[in-house]
């Protein structure tokens, strides 16, 4: 058992939206001292078995064709053995 | 299966017939002493605890209507022969029926999430839509379109500022998620439901007479089936109990009493749309005998309503469920609320072709249970559900007992000792805007108030013209859908109350909102059909309470009979207060409406210059409770206008068949705001103004404001207008020619002779900025 | 003239879709997501809805569905092929277009009457069109925001393949105030707002939608 | 200059569609193995000056009540010195 999070972002010269609100909001509620906020997004999957490195290599793959879309966006995977 | 959180012994019926005197929770899971006595009386011992769980449930106010079962009997009592004559199902299957014609029949229901809708406001709303189409679904129809009437707090609370934008995003998300063009409702601001918002949610579904399909289980040796998504542990007891209790008490999460768990979902609006395309192939294919949808009480609710239904039994085995969490114990698995399910019973023979359409949906099914057979002395005592977990009998019980037949209270209740004050304390007496330009200014003070103001800001959230079949949508008076390609046939639907009426006086609040919702029907073309309400009130517990609902349940009964519409259905919501304060009482009524071909329905725009306007109706003294009273002077008092049944249905009649006839181009019925709301409504819709002389037998500002019902502005064809005048007076419908359309675009004016003139441009200024700069542009 | 209009799990305009190419003198075929081949069809419609949901990115599970691969394969021999909304999207994950879309910058679903200029009246699709014609559509998205690396979009204005452009307010953020683009044959456009709504003045703001059907009519016909 | 990342998840036993779909798309690509996937949300957040003990703990009060709903989600805030 093992589990793998792959964070995906979008890249930096692309607008985003979300974060850009949420940027907007802080000051609002009294949170100041905030230069800039990006949201992506965060995948935890959880594998059966050991994690060797063609599985990894794998994952990236799935990374790279299916969780993110590069056009737009950057991702990194990452292992959390439990 | 692997239980980690199982208790060590199952509480199965041989072991609670051994340990009869156990300790159990019923207290924590909302049962009365009396109610927990009745319970072991049915049962003639004490309940295991899954069987404690499922009449918990089942008989909480939310799912039992044991407060307001003796009120809502009379939808059924006071019904005539004409009312009679549309309707294929009554009130108490999912969702009423109505023959529209031509071999086809529709199905509508209005429901609330009020109370998770508070907590979470996107998801909340969100399963408010989910739920109501899994009903109208049940019934064999495809779901066509979806209304939402809404209530919010004052524009300027804070917390407006969270809830609304997260409502109305929920009720967008999963509503265009599903493909339902979404084509009216109601956005109410009001202080009293800051803490308590309403979120009703509507839905109108079609099908052919013979597509009609009831929750009943029946054949012996027929299996029952469960599919769509998985079971887990959010929302145990959830709407239900949320929903049925004082709001206060309940925590949002494991804190409240009996440690619930989280008691708001997440929708899988995407699983829906597969739940119902694979459910309508199911029809299609004739492969279902009975079918029920899975809402509040989850599996406790489908499997005793079903069993209760039908002519036989029901045996299940719970160790089936597919679970999204196996460390579910089998009473959370009866009492989960998870999302997007549906319960189906199939004759053996046809299971596997069942098996094969739900693969091609990617749904999953399973074969849960059986149709028992039950001998006599069974089906006299109500029939026999019996629930097996692991080869151990856990429920074993008269299905009846625990769906139809729950406690049944007659609440106390009594005119409130304030009602008389607030009575006599009317809005006629309020100082008045005199001068044209006073007037004016009061036009467009009211004109960008929250609940007269452009709504577009929620409406273009949502989307209006999936399925390509809408006619009309927001802002029209009714929202208009197709039914039929070839013939054109159509229904409308509207939804209306206005609750300031309602606490002034709750009878003829019920029925100037049942009036307003008939005659936006009318307005649009279509002639009204049947009814369906959402009964949001406060604590029932609260003798006051109890008697507004008492008084709209009895005005709204005896309003349709006046008007031979059949309330088909809907929902009761109680307990929508803060602290001791309820909310206005807010009997919301949605009326549905055929037209023949929806190419005859009439906007409500003006749409070209040069065309007469009639006022019909008759315009009396009526300022309590109005717009006016409310926005400029933040006054509640006095009694409501008059209601007029026979004055509507000559209107209603009048419309109808002036659309049908093409004599009106355009039409708008008169409501908050009174003519002058109207006016800005009618000219704003496309660019085009109008110049209006006041009647002379009337004052200026009661022309304008007075909020009596009954009445109507349309815009005539020169061509037309002897035709139309004179059937007016055939009926003797007052119609008064009030002036005329002119000027087209920007430039064009709204001219009130004699008072004011208002460039268009500046009425839209005002009247659209106002959602903006509350809740960004 | 046969045009298929796929539907995927989720998808929501694929009856209209078939309608509007119905109205505009077409043979409408239903295609299904998981269908190993084209059925025979001259043209293809990736409708508009929430196909898998939108989840994950829109268009990003679609993209891998059977049908795609032959969707693909036939774009690139020059099949024509629309994709609407979510169409679109998933012509992007395809990569069979450049760039991407993403949530509108004002973070809501938007449905409205959209006016837009076409600027290309030489695709596939819309050379039924005036060139510089400016018509009123039906929008309706959620994540319609069009970007694309600088070098791409130079590329797109420069080749002329930018076939609608946004009126009267940029409606979702989409940069260079793009509404649909085309690939560089002409045979591929993808397009956020959805004509399939306008083609009967009833049910919709007019009927300026329907030339974008006749268009891949004429189009098939003089091929 | 810091950062400081909030991640937030749905509650384990609140449904997540969103994981759900990538779940089931996943073996449609051929990578198998997987047991469950949970897709939640990633802030970065671009913070000036020194992280006290206090702006930390106003983020964490900011990860409550802007950035996650405490209803059905679960948050964890930390701070990546750069
Ligand atoms: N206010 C009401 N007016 C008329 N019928 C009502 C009302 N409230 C509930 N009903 C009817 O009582 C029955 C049970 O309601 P409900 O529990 O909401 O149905 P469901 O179990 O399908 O959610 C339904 O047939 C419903 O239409
Ligand atoms: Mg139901």
């Amino acid at each position: 058992m093992a589990r793998v999070v792959v964070d995906v972002m979008l890249k930096p010269e692309i607008l985003d939206p979300q974060g850009k609100a949420v940027h907007g909001a802080l000051p609002r509620l009294g949170f100041d001292g905030v230069t800039d906020v990006r949201q992506g997004k965060r995948f935890e999957l959880e594998l059966e078995g050991e994690i060797s490195e063609e599985r990894l290599a794998e994952l990236r793959k799935a990374a790279e064709t299916l969780l993110s879309n590069p056009v737009i966006e950057d991702y990194t995977v990452r292992v959390e053995q439990q | 299966m692997t239980d980690q959180r199982q208790p060590a012994t199952l509480d199965t019926v041989d072991h609670a017939l051994d340990t009869p005197d156990a300790q159990q929770p019923w207290r924590d899971l909302g049962l009365k002493p009396d109610e927990y006595a009745q319970l072991r009386e049915i049962l003639a011992r004490r309940p295991t605890s899954s069987e404690l769980a499922m009449y918990s449930v089942m008989w909480s106010e939310h799912c039992s209507y044991k407060s307001s079962k003796v009120h809502l009997r009379q939808f059924g009592e006071l019904v005539t022969d004409e009312m009679r004559a549309c309707l294929m199902v009554g009130i108490g299957e999912n969702a009423g029926v109505v023959d529209i014609g031509a071999g086809y029949a529709a199905t509508f229901k209005v429901e609330s999430h009020n109370h998770p809708s508070y907590v979470e406001p996107y998801q909340g709303a969100a399963t408010g839509v989910g739920g109501i189409v899994r009903d109208i679904l049940a019934m064999g129809a495809r779901p066509v379109a979806v209304l939402d009437p809404l209530r919010f707090g004052s524009l300027d609370a804070p917390d407006t500022l969270r809830v609304m934008p997260g409502i109305v995003a929920g009720v967008g998300g999963y509503g265009n998620c599903l493909g339902l063009p979404n084509i009216g409702g109601e956005a109410v601001f009001d202080s009293t439901y800051a803490g308590n918002p309403l979120v009703n949610a509507l839905c109108v579904g079609v099908m052919r007479h013979e597509q009609i399909h009831l929750a009943k289980a029946s054949g012996e040796g027929n299996q029952v089936i469960l599919y769509g998504a998985s079971t887990g542990g959010d929302g145990i007891g959830g709407v239900s109990v949320l929903a049925s209790e004082t709001f206060a008490d309940s925590g949002s999460s494991t804190s409240g009493p009996g440690k619930k768990r989280p008691s708001v979902q997440v929708g899988d609006p995407f699983m829906e749309k597969l739940l119902i395309e694979c459910t309508l192939e199911l029809f299609e294919a004739d492969l279902v005998v009975g079918i029920q949808d899975l809402g509040g009480a989850g599996l406790s609710c489908a499997t005793s309503e079903l069993a209760s239904a039908g002519d036989g039994g029901m045996h299940v085995w719970l160790d089936r469920v597919p679970l999204r969490d196996a460390s579910l114990a089998p009473e959370e698995i009866l009492m989960s609320e998870s999302q997007e399910r549906m319960m189906a019973v199939v004759q053996p023979a046809h299971v596997d072709a069942f098996m094969r359409v739900c693969r091609r949906w990617d749904v999953e099914a399973t074969v849960i249970g059986e149709v028992t057979a039950v001998t006599d002395d069974e089906a006299s005592r109500g029939g026999r559900l019996v629930i097996e977990w692991q080869g151990e009998t856990i429920v074993d019980v008269p299905p009846r007992s625990v769906a139809h037949d729950g406690p049944v209270y007659e609440r106390p209740f009594a005119r409130p000792a304030w009602q008389d004050a607030l009575q006599s304390d009317g809005a006629e007496k309020l100082p008045r805007p005199k001068s044209g330009a006073e007037l004016r200014e009061t036009l467009l003070q009211l004109a960008a108030s929250p609940n007269l103001c452009d709504k577009s800001w929620i409406t273009d959230q949502y989307d209006r013209y999936v399925q390509g079949n809408t006619v009309l949508s927001q802002p029209e008076d009714a929202g208009m859908v197709r039914v039929d390609a070839d013939s054109g046939l159509g229904v409308a639907v509207a939804t209306d109350c206005n609750g300031r009426f309602a606490k002034l006086d709750p009878y003829a609040g019920a029925q100037l909102a049942l009036a307003e919702s008939y005659r936006n029907v009318a307005t649009s073309g279509a002639r009204p059909l049947a009814v369906t309400d959402c009964l949001n009130f406060g604590s029932p517990e609260d003798p006051d309470v109890m008697w507004q609902f008492a008084e709209a349940t009895r005005g709204l009964a005896e309003g349709c009979r006046e008007l031979g519409v059949p309330v088909t259905g809907g929902n009761v919501s109680f307990y929508n207060q803060t602290g001791e304060t309820p909310i206005l009482p807010t009997p919301v009524v949605g009326v549905l409406g055929v037209i023949d071909q929806v190419a005859r329905r009439t906007p409500l725009g003006f749409a070209s210059e040069g065309q007469a306007i009639y006022l019909l109706g008759t315009t009396r003294e009526e300022l309590s409770g109005s717009e006016w009273a409310h926005v400029v002077h933040g006054h509640l008092g006095g009694t409501p206008p008059q209601v007029d049944f026979a004055a509507e249905r000559a209107l209603a009649a009048t419309l109808a068949a002036a659309a049908c006839d093409g004599l009106v181009e355009a039409a708008h019925d008169l409501s908050d705001g009174g003519l002058a709301q109207a006016l800005v409504e009618s000219c704003l819709r496309r660019g085009v103004g109008a110049r209006v002389r006041l009647p002379e037998d009337l004052d200026p500002f009661v022309a304008l404001f007075s909020e009596s019902t009954a009445r109507a502005i349309v815009a005539v064809p020169r061509s037309e207008e002897s035709e139309f005048a004179s059937r007016c007076a055939v009926i003797s419908l007052p119609h008064a020619a009030i002036g005329e359309t002119a000027g087209l675009g920007d430039g064009a004016v709204l001219e009130v002779q004699g008072q004011f003139r208002l460039p268009l441009a500046e009425l839209r200024e005002a009247w659209s900025a106002t959602l903006p700069a509350a809740f960004g542009a | 003239m046969k045009v298929g209009v796929v539907t995927f799990p989720g998808s929501l305009d694929d009856v209209d879709a078939r309608r509007a190419v119905t109205i505009a003198g077409g043979e409408a075929v239903a295609v299904w997501h998981g269908d190993e081949d084209l059925r025979g069809v001259d043209a293809v419609v990736l409708p508009g809805g929430f196909s898998y949901g939108d989840y994950l990115r829109c268009g990003a599970i679609a993209r891998f569905a059977p049908v795609m691969t032959h969707v693909i394969d036939a774009a690139n021999a020059g099949m024509p092929v629309l994709g609407i909304c979510n169409g679109f999207q998933i012509l992007c994950e395809s990569h069979l277009l450049p760039g991407a879309l993403i949530r509108n910058e004002r973070r809501r679903f938007v449905c409205r009457d959209q006016r837009l200029r076409i600027e290309n009246a030489t695709t596939a699709w819309t050379s039924s069109f005036d060139p510089g014609a400016e018509v009123i559509i039906v929008l309706k998205n959620g994540e319609g925001g069009y970007v694309a690396k600088e070098s791409a979009l130079d590329r797109l204005e420069g080749e002329g393949r930018v076939v609608a452009r946004y009126l009267g307010g940029n409606p979702n953020g989409s940069l260079h105030d793009i509404a649909g683009i085309t690939n560089e044959r002409g045979n591929v456009v993808g397009l956020m707002p959805h004509p399939e709504h306008a083609v009967d003045a009833l049910f919709g703001p007019g009927v300026d939608g329907r030339a974008f059907f006749t268009s891949v009519l004429k189009t098939l016909a003089t091929a």
